[in-house]
């Protein structure tokens, strides 16, 4: 199952990628996705409490379960306004 | 014309957005006694640190409805107060403008909350980030975890409001 | 060049008031991270009457000194905040703005917090008066005393702008 | 000792004029000369509570003395913003 992978911000300039592909099991859930990538790019791990998610443009949370075409999304907390 | 909410590179022009939300129910806009208008402003110092510009970044589709979700928010606790709300995104110089909220009410001490809180929400819980570059460097400005169901969060922008 | 406090018949010019706050202290303007506006409208109706149009009225010499006044007391209040407020009168129609204030500051909650001081202020001390126009005949509005040495109206003022 | 009274709103419509020249003792206080106009204006009464005053621009008292020359202004309850 695909699903593309979005990071902003210091996310993206760890991952060095504003997106990505990614395969998953079906049924896997953001959290499983977000481990995965910790993995790949442990520099990530440090903002496993603090980061927001979302699926599809909608906030959503890490036991979320994804579907195929999904677009996920990791967000560092956010600093707008 | 312009939307109520919006997120974009362009500058942001103040009284456009102020025009379309006096058009936005023109019925109910002979009644409003009072407009509150906040602008965000890029300073050139934070936390010790000259600035000598930000740029802004945000998941866009997801910040455009988390301005229509504070809209709503706003809506639903002071209902005779409208809202617009637009936001910058990319490089900004000092004294440029970052988001430009406008409130029209009936009357000024809710323009004046719905304005309020308005910011207060944005900062928690919309999915824009400013990297700051300063003499020497740049960082990432880190706030906020949002999480828009966070109903504390959301009880505090309503006491900053003063509601 | 714009002052920072004015009464005159002149339509109000909001970008022109700010242009000149920001220009005042040109040197702490880029420190300067919110910009507040309050504007009030002419409303359509007023105690379930049906207002046609407004005129105003001052004792404008008087009336520029409350300003200066206010202005002083909102700087005492919160050092770091700016200030700028134009009223005016004659004849106004629905929709047209009486008064503008303008507020920098490199906060803002004190930006919010001296915007709404100041307009609760001019509510009280400022010499200005309005007359309404409705179906069927006039009436002078009347509100409140004024008298710039009363502590407990100014506390009041102070505890609205939620400070 | 002559001075000039200026009236606002309807104070003003009371009197029918927004200024008015008075003669009045050395030494009187605005409140002297405020009675002897609400003699002349009795609508004007009902106002004794609720006016405030100023003398050449600025706010003044009841009890503050005019001169020769001044300008004392009898303010009804303000309503501006």
């Amino acid at each position: 199952m695909r699903v593309t992978v979005r990071l902003f911000a210091r996310l993206r300039d760890i991952t060095g990628a504003a997106e990505l592909a990614r395969d998953t099991a079906p049924g896997a859930t953001i959290g499983e996705i977000w481990r995965d990538l910790a993995r790949e790019f442990p520099e990530l791990t440090g903002y496993e409490r603090s980061i927001s998610t979302a699926v599809n443009a909608d906030y959503a949370r890490m036991d979320t379960r994804v579907a195929e075409g999904d677009e996920i999304a990791f967000l560092p907390p956010v600093s707008g306004g | 014309m312009t939307p109520l909410f919006a997120i974009g590179a362009a500058p942001l022009e103040v009284d456009r957005i102020a025009a379309t939300l006096a058009g936005a129910a023109s019925d109910s806009a002979d009644s409003d006694g009072a407009v509150v208008t906040f602008l965000g402003l890029v300073r050139n110092h934070n936390m010790g640190r000259r600035v000598h510009y930000l740029e802004y970044e945000a998941y866009e589709p997801l910040a455009l409805k988390a301005f229509e979700r504070i809209g709503r928010e706003a809506a639903a606790r002071w209902p005779d107060a409208r809202l617009a709300l637009h936001h910058r995104v990319g490089r900004l110089e000092i004294g440029e403008a970052s988001i430009a909220i406008v409130v029209r009410s009936p009357h000024r001490g809710n323009a004046y909350a719905a304005c309020r809180y308005a910011i207060e929400r944005v900062k928690q819980i919309a999915p824009v980030w400013k990297r700051e570059f300063f003499d020497g460097g740049d960082v990432w400005v880190e706030g906020a975890t949002a999480n828009p169901d966070d109903e504390g969060a959301r009880a505090e922008a309503e006491r900053l409001a003063c509601a």
